[in-house]
């Protein structure tokens, strides 16, 4: 019974906490919120299909092994700070990008940084969550 | 000299790689290398006692002041002519002795190595060259003594001499260390010349300590002497090369050397007399009671190692040239000896005196030069040996101090020479009275000339003293004491107190040799003591170390990770409970910080949480604490501005319980749960940690004394990295460096977790063994 | 170009370690991925040596924020030493890595973990602020857990639970006294640091601080009595691992009481040298009487670091440029050294059949290439000239004498004659002793690990018959390390 | 309000040595994560209290508040907690793994000296 209700729950939940994390993400650079938060969200909105229809149907939604996407968002995170550096400055040194001339820029690499931060909260949660659940079974 | 030396290590370190080349004739030939040398260093004593210097001087490590320097004095240069000449007999005499043998290119790689190091310590002058070559002897005696390492004593026996010598190595080093902090500099011959600023420092007494430690572990004085009979595990060419000619030789050498510098003190005389004396007279009454010929000849090594160091004592010249002509002398009987030794060993296959008999037929020309050998070892005429007693007795008899009492020592000590030469280099190849022992194997050539070339060397010397005191005694004399001692030596000269002396020795001796069946067995009775006693200490010594060793780690290292855990954390919070300042934190107690409501529940919270896990009945409610724990701290973060933590924070623990309560299923059962007592000192550790804690995070609540650099950040969020959220900011940009550290370190742990409970579930199933 | 020397030891080990993880997991590649990242890190190892060799002290602010409000990275001659030997390290280790780790450890990324840990360490000897320098630590620290535990064997899980639990206390001790230290002082770049504590009024009220680090970074040094998570873990990892950790993880807690003691906390204006000096001693002392009653390779190794970890903190708080030169000096040789002979531990244990010392015997005779590969490093440690242990040892006499700290050469002395004793109980029980079965392993040891040993060895003897270049150069470390001002203007700015 | 702050810190250490030392692998793992909690409250304690001020800018402003928190403590809390919580994850799974070895709860089976 219980199971069934998480299991709907999950269903409807999943969409909105991912939305959710994309937010928290997103308005991090200005309001409470930021990559960890957001790949934290991320995460619970995975584990809780893991609770509800097991760890594989998890697996499948995230499609890349967990702590394959952990990797590839430190290497995101390590090329945003290259970029700085591909340009002639020190290392991690924040590019930014405006919309327009004289406006204020919206689009930089701490951005894509952050990003990385994001992919590898959720590819290190999912991953210790994931193979722990498959353990207990 | 300096570039013989490399060369000959190098030569040392190639040999036993060339095993099987090196198994034919080329030893035999390898032999002119230590000829050559020695030719040199005769044909260069001339030069030296001339007044020449022959000096070579090469940086090393300038800005420490140490170079590779080398320098030939006369003194030196003797040394060298001895280590060189008795070497190559020993090299021709090993290479015949050891043909065939698998094992006689490691032996002759570490006599070469060795060589090298002797011939560097008589010619350094460089403190750390001159220690370089002293551990380099130090490590291929070990070799050498431990040459015969299958068999447990000879292990044993190169252990102990490793660990003697050794204990004195480093006194040297530590006293070479202090001698060039006071006198500034590494260059022997300087600080030769800076000896009464050395004697005066207040740091003398320790200088002279430690380097009389070294040279008396190596020269094996009272009461380090007992690895010396040990070391007569080794093979007996190397014995008569290490522990008879050079070896036990460097350490007497280096006092001499720095006689000028150290000597000349009561302290000197006092520990040099007293300690010399002692090791001549026990050396000697041991050698008496020895059956085994080369524990006798040890025996009497160690006694004239004593009587050199008392004659270094005294300190006047006669006694400086008394200590070159017994030094010269002692090293060409005694190899002598030490190499028929080898023979009848190799011939008979036994060493012991009561077993050998009437060997001259079998044996001629060895018992040829043990009977030179033997004269001169017992101080008669023409040999070299009765020079070296006379000189002797002249310079105890007219000693500074005590001169009644060391004449009469050292008297009675070559008394027992005497005895102990007619009983090693005579009676084997005498006293056929019940049959000769069979000869078993027949000699090679050279082992039969190697012993009676240096016996005749002795003969030699002894004939041609004049030339022998301008070139050689005369100037290494002068250099030990640096007034000169009267020349004139000569094998007569006229009846004197000590002629008769020298005869009345004689005499004895043989007395004592013609009643030996009588004096053996009791002298016998407490030569045990020379032997075991010193040793026994030492050993015991070394038990009670070890047993302490392992007592304490048995304390410290006791496999209990609660133990360490404790003792980690009880010697971490005994630092902070010394550093912190309570007076500051009682004030600190007072001070009212902005008080809320929520904060009060969020405080209570983490308390009462943390005081819930210790009560809680399941670990699974245990957990549920831990979670309130979190809770409470992310509550506290949003009531004191930090939105982001709390909202981390309060992911953070709902992860964190799942977590656990996955992973309790997995651990092994827990027998003590979650209920029942604590031990008394865990609560006593619980407590002062606590409140070190409290005291530490009030005295944090102080309001810093310097404006923080986050005003920076402050101000430079918005207009220069374009983010209004300061903490985003701070760790996507202002120090995105310690975030990229850390979504490493998260990454790593997934990683790590995943891989570990792969290899788990390959084990489970069998697919890796564990 | 400067930032990028600077750079370059962490970013290369980082790009191999993603390389690792995101490439296939074959073994080949894994290995041909480890060795060459490894020896691109050696490069840039010696890069950085030499860049700060020319052109002194080189800082760099990363993401272009100004010290001390952003992170900065600052190679000092002590950095660059330690990075240096980090790059030989790594790559000897690697080289010999690739002979000893099977293919399911490296398929399991045994490599990419052994890059992060480089990475740490390298990261951690950079570090130009407190806080950085922790990040860098938990990143050694995880990548160690993972290491040790990926030992094959139950002792190498079970004895990474202690490993772990003590480096965790460490870690916290060292996370609250960073933030105590902010919180007082309200800095964390070294360099400003330096500067704010240079008032008394300050300094009085960061001393706690300095407690909590010096508590943190002793236990990870392992000192005496917080030592315990050391021998517990070393002998248990696997050949390659262990000899990783003895070269690098404790002489990170030195470095870190290094740059700590002097810069930010001088150890004379806390107070806190004679203190320091009785933990040296007892550290010694304690270290090589655990490891003189061990009958087991590298359980002997592992007491001998912690003994040896006596010597290093015993010349820094001798207080004195000599001291520090010598430390520095010391600290060298012992990664060099002590990592070698964790190398020739595993030969040993691989022709012995075992490292029990009562169950090998004999290696000399057959094993002509190993004996002397052993007899290199052992003299080494032992102190005998001409190798670098002796001049390591003889410049800490000198130092210690100078400073007339007559107690701490006393110390020194005889926990020498204790080394030496060990070192003999290996030979003696190793290569001499016959061997107690007939288990003869006749099988050729691995070329690749024989010439890891041997590169290590060169080096040995170039540090003992070469010491002017590496002394001259501890001499100007010290130098450095005593007159801080360099290093400031490199961070801060020249004010002039 | 700091006095009770730092009697929760207190006794969370407190507590937390205690489950430090039962003896027991479970414990030790909760004991960790304890002494993670106290870590955490005492830097945040460090960086002084302030509040309803987070350090945030106001749409349109250049700076925060004046009298707002300070944000590198909260910035370096926040890191902490995040390796905190990896550590701790990556214990628990050595801890399930360790404790297949040793097949007890015991800690003084996990010294590493045997065998």
């Amino acid at each position: 019974m219980s199971l069934l209700i998480l299991r709907t729950a999950s269903r409807y939940l999943f969409p909105l906490l991912l939305l959710f994390s994309v937010f928290l993400l997103w308005r991090g650079h200005h309001e409470p919120g930021g990559g960890f938060v957001g790949g934290l969200v991320a995460a619970t909105a995975f584990v809780l299909i893991a609770l509800a229809e097991g760890a594989p149907s998890a697996r499948e939604r995230l499609r890349l092994a967990p702590e394959r996407l952990a990797v590839c968002g430190v290497a995101v995170a390590t090329l945003s700070g290259a970029v700085g550096w591909f340009l002639g400055e020190p290392f991690l040194t924040g590019i930014w990008w405006a919309a327009s001339p004289g406006e204020s820029p919206v689009v930089g690499t701490p951005l894509l940084f952050d990003l990385g931060v994001y992919l590898s909260v959720i590819g290190v949660v999912l991953a210790f969550l994931l193979t722990l659940i498959e353990e207990t079974k | 000299m300096h570039w013989v030396i490399p060369c000959l290590v190098a030569a040392g370190c190639l040999i036993p790689a060339l095993g099987r080349w090196w198994n034919g004739r080329v030893p035999l030939i390898a032999s002119a290398v230590p000829a050559a040398i020695a030719a040199v260093s005769i044909w260069q004593q001339s030069l030296l006692a001339a007044g020449e210097v022959v000096q070579f001087h090469a940086p090393w490590v300038p800005s420490a002041g140490i170079a590779w320097a080398f320098r030939l004095d006369p003194l030196g240069n003797l040394f060298v002519g001895l280590i060189a000449g008795i070497g190559t007999a020993v090299v021709a005499y090993s290479a015949a002795a050891y043909s065939g043998d698998a094992r006689l290119p490691r032996l002759h790689g570490a006599l070469f190595v060795f060589m090298a190091a002797m011939l560097g310590i008589a010619t350094a002058d460089d403190l750390v060259v001159l220690f370089l070559c002293w551990e380099l002897t130090t490590v291929s005696s070990f070799l050498l003594v431990g040459f015969d390492h299958q068999t447990e004593a000879a292990r044993v026996a190169a252990r102990r001499a490793l660990l003697v010598t050794a204990t004195g190595g480093l006194a040297l080093l530590t006293g070479f260390v202090a001698i060039s902090v006071v006198a500034g500099t590494t260059s022997i011959s300087t600080i030769v010349a800076s000896g009464d600023l050395l004697r005066a420092h207040a740091a003398y007494p320790w200088i002279l300590g430690c380097i009389l430690a070294g040279a008396f572990a190596k020269s094996a004085q009272f009461p380090l002497h007992f690895w010396l009979p040990g070391a007569m595990k080794a093979p007996t060419p190397i014995s008569a090369y290490l522990h008879s000619a050079t070896m036990v030789k460097a350490g007497v050498f280096l006092l001499a050397r720095f006689s000028p510098v150290l000597g000349g003190t009561d302290a000197w005389f006092a520990i040099f007399v007293g300690i010399g004396a002692t090791t001549m007279v026990l050396g000697a009454t041991a050698a008496v009671a020895q059956d085994d010929l080369k524990r006798l000849l040890a025996y009497s090594t160690l006694s004239v190692l004593g009587l050199l160091t008392l004659l270094l004592g005294l300190g006047t010249p006669i006694a400086a040239r008394a200590f070159v002509v017994t030094w010269m002398a002692h090293a060409l009987y005694k190899a002598t000896l030490f190499l028929i030794a080898g023979n009848i060993d190799h011939a008979t296959g036994t060493r012991s005196l009561t077993a050998l008999r009437g060997l001259r037929g079998a044996l001629p020309a060895t018992a040829a030069a043990g009977i030179i050998a033997a004269v001169s070892m017992g101080g008669a005429p023409p040999l070299f040996g009765f020079l070296a007693k006379e000189t002797a007795y002249e310079a105890v008899f007219e000693a500074p101090r005590w001169a009644g009492l060391l004449g009469s020592l050292t008297v009675a000590s070559a008394v027992c020479l005497v005895f102990a030469a007619l009983r090693s280099g005579v009676q084997p190849f005498w006293d056929s009275g019940r049959g000769a022992t069979p000869v078993l194997r027949a000699l090679p050539i050279p082992m039969q000339a190697a012993p009676v070339a240096l016996g005749t060397l002795g003969l030699v010397a002894g004939m041609l003293v004049g030339p022998a005191e301008r070139f050689w005694i005369a100037p290494a004399a002068l250099a030990i004491n640096q007034s000169a001692a009267p020349t004139g030596l000569s094998l007569w000269h006229g009846f004197t107190p000590i002629l008769a002396a020298s005869a009345a020795t004689l005499a004895l001796g043989a007395l004592v040799f013609t009643n030996r069946a009588r004096v053996v067995p009791w002298v016998g009775r407490f030569a045990p003591w020379v032997a075991t006693g010193p040793s026994a200490i030492w050993d015991a010594g070394w038990r009670v170390l070890l047993q302490g060793a392992r007592w304490q780690t048995s304390q410290l290292q006791n496999g209990s990770p609660r133990r360490y855990v404790a003792t980690t954390l009880a010697a971490a919070l005994a630092v902070i409970a010394v550093g912190l300042p309570w007076g500051t934190i009682v004030g600190a107690v007072h001070e009212i910080a902005p008080f809320e409501i929520v904060a009060l529940a969020a405080g209570l919270l983490v308390m009462g949480g943390s005081l819930i896990t210790l009560r809680a009945p399941t670990p699974l409610a245990a957990v549920a604490a831990l979670g309130a724990v979190g809770v409470g701290v992310s509550l506290v973060f949003l009531v004191y501005s930090a939105p982001d933590l709390a909202l981390t924070q309060l992911v953070v623990e709902v992860l964190t319980v799942v977590l656990f309560a996955l992973v309790v299923r997995l651990l092994p059962r827990a027998k003590t749960q979650t209920m029942g007592s604590h031990r008394p000192s865990a609560i006593v550790l619980a407590t002062i940690g606590g409140v070190l804690m409290a005291g530490l995070s009030l005295l944090a609540s102080q309001p810093g004394l310097l404006e923080p650099t986050s005003a920076y950040f402050e101000l430079n969020s918005v207009a220069l990295a374009h983010g209004r959220n300061i903490v985003n900011v701070i760790l996507v940009d202002f120090r995105s460096l310690d975030t990229l550290g850390e979504i490493v370190v998260l990454t790593v742990a997934a990683l790590g977790a995943v891989s570990l409970l792969a290899r788990r579930r390959a084990t489970s199933t069998g697919g890796i063994a564990p | 170009m400067n930032a990028s020397v600077v750079v370059a030891p962490i970013l290369v080990p980082l790009v191999a370690a993603l390389f690792g993880a995101l490439g296939p997991r074959r073994p080949g590649y894994q290995r041909t991925v480890g060795l060459l990242g490894a020896f691109g890190l050696f490069v840039a190892a010696m890069g950085l040596l030499a860049s700060v060799f020319v052109e002194g002290v080189i800082a760099v602010q990363i993401g272009d924020w100004p010290a001390p409000f952003g992170i900065t990275l600052a190679a000092d001659r002590l950095s660059a030493a330690m990075v240096a030997a980090t790059g030989l390290v790594a790559f000897t280790v690697v080289l010999y890595s690739t002979a000893e780790i099977p293919d399911d450890v490296v398929t399991a990324g045994f490599y990419p973990f052994v890059h992060v840990l480089l990475l740490g360490v390298c990261g951690a000897f950079v570090a130009g602020d407190l806080f950085n320098l922790y990040v860098w630590f938990e990143v050694m620290l995880l990548a160690s857990f993972v290491l040790l535990a990926l030992g094959s064997g139950r002792a190498a899980l079970t004895s990474s639970i202690t490993y772990v639990a003590l480096n965790l206390l460490a870690s916290a001790f060292f996370l609250i006294g960073v933030g105590f230290l902010y919180g007082q002082v309200g800095t964390l770049n070294f360099a400003d640091l330096s500067l704010k504590l240079g008032d008394p009024a300050a300094l009085d009220a960061a001393r706690p601080a300095a407690l909590l680090l010096l508590i943190a970074f002793g236990i990870k040094a392992g000192v005496f009595p917080v030592f315990f998570w050391l021998p517990a873990a070393y002998p248990n990892a696997s050949f390659a691992v262990s000899a990783l950790f003895a070269g690098l993880l404790t002489k990170v807690g030195v470095y870190a009481l290094l740059r700590v003691f002097t810069l930010v906390f001088p150890l004379e204006a806390l107070g806190l040298a004679p203190g320091l000096l009785a933990v040296a001693a007892a550290t010694m002392a304690s270290g090589v009487l655990a490891a003189a009653s061990q009958a087991h390779v590298r359980r002997i190794l592992s007491f001998h670091i912690v003994s040896q970890i006596g010597y290093m903190v015993l010349a820094l708080a001798l207080v004195t440029t000599l001291g520090l030169a010598s430390a520095v000096f010391y600290i060298v040789h012992h990664i060099v050294t002590k990592t070698n002979l964790f190398l020739v531990g595993g030969l040993i244990a691989r022709a012995g059949g075992s490292e029990q010392l009562d169950q090998i015997g004999g290696l000399s005779q057959r094993r002509l290439g190993l004996t002397m590969l052993f007899a290199i490093p052992a003299l080494s440690l032992a102190g005998v000239p001409p190798f670098s242990g002796f001049f390591a040892k003889f410049f800490l006499i000198r130092s210690a004498l100078e400073a007339d700290a007559i107690v701490a050469v006393t110390f020194a002395v005889v926990v020498g004659l204790l080394t030496i004793y060990s070192m003999a109980k290996i030979w003696i029980e190793a290569f001499w002793k016959p061997a107690p079965a007939e288990t003869h392993l006749d099988e050729p040891l691995p070329r690749a690990a024989l010439v890891a040993c041997a590169m290590l060895a060169v080096v040995t003897i170039t540090l003992g018959v070469g010491a002017e270049a590496l002394w001259s150069f501890a001499l100007a470390t010290a130098e450095q390390l005593a007159d801080p001002q360099e290093y400031l203007n490199a961070v801060l700015g020249d004010p002039t | 309000m700091n006095v009770l702050l730092a009697l929760a810190i207190g006794t969370t250490f407190g507590i937390a040595v205690l489950w430090l030392l039962r003896g027991s692998l479970w414990s030790l793992l909760l004991g960790l994560a304890l002494l993670g909690h106290a870590s955490h409250l005492l830097i945040f304690v460090g960086g002084g209290l302030a509040v309803a001020a987070p350090p945030l800018v106001a749409e349109g402003a250049l700076a925060p508040a004046a009298g707002a928190a300070d944000p590198l403590p909260q910035a370096l809390v926040l890191t902490a907690i995040v390796i905190a919580f990896a550590i701790l994850a990556f214990a628990l799974v050595l801890a399930v793994c360790a404790g297949d070895a040793a097949n007890t709860d015991d800690l003084d089976a996990y010294g590493g000296e045997s065998q």
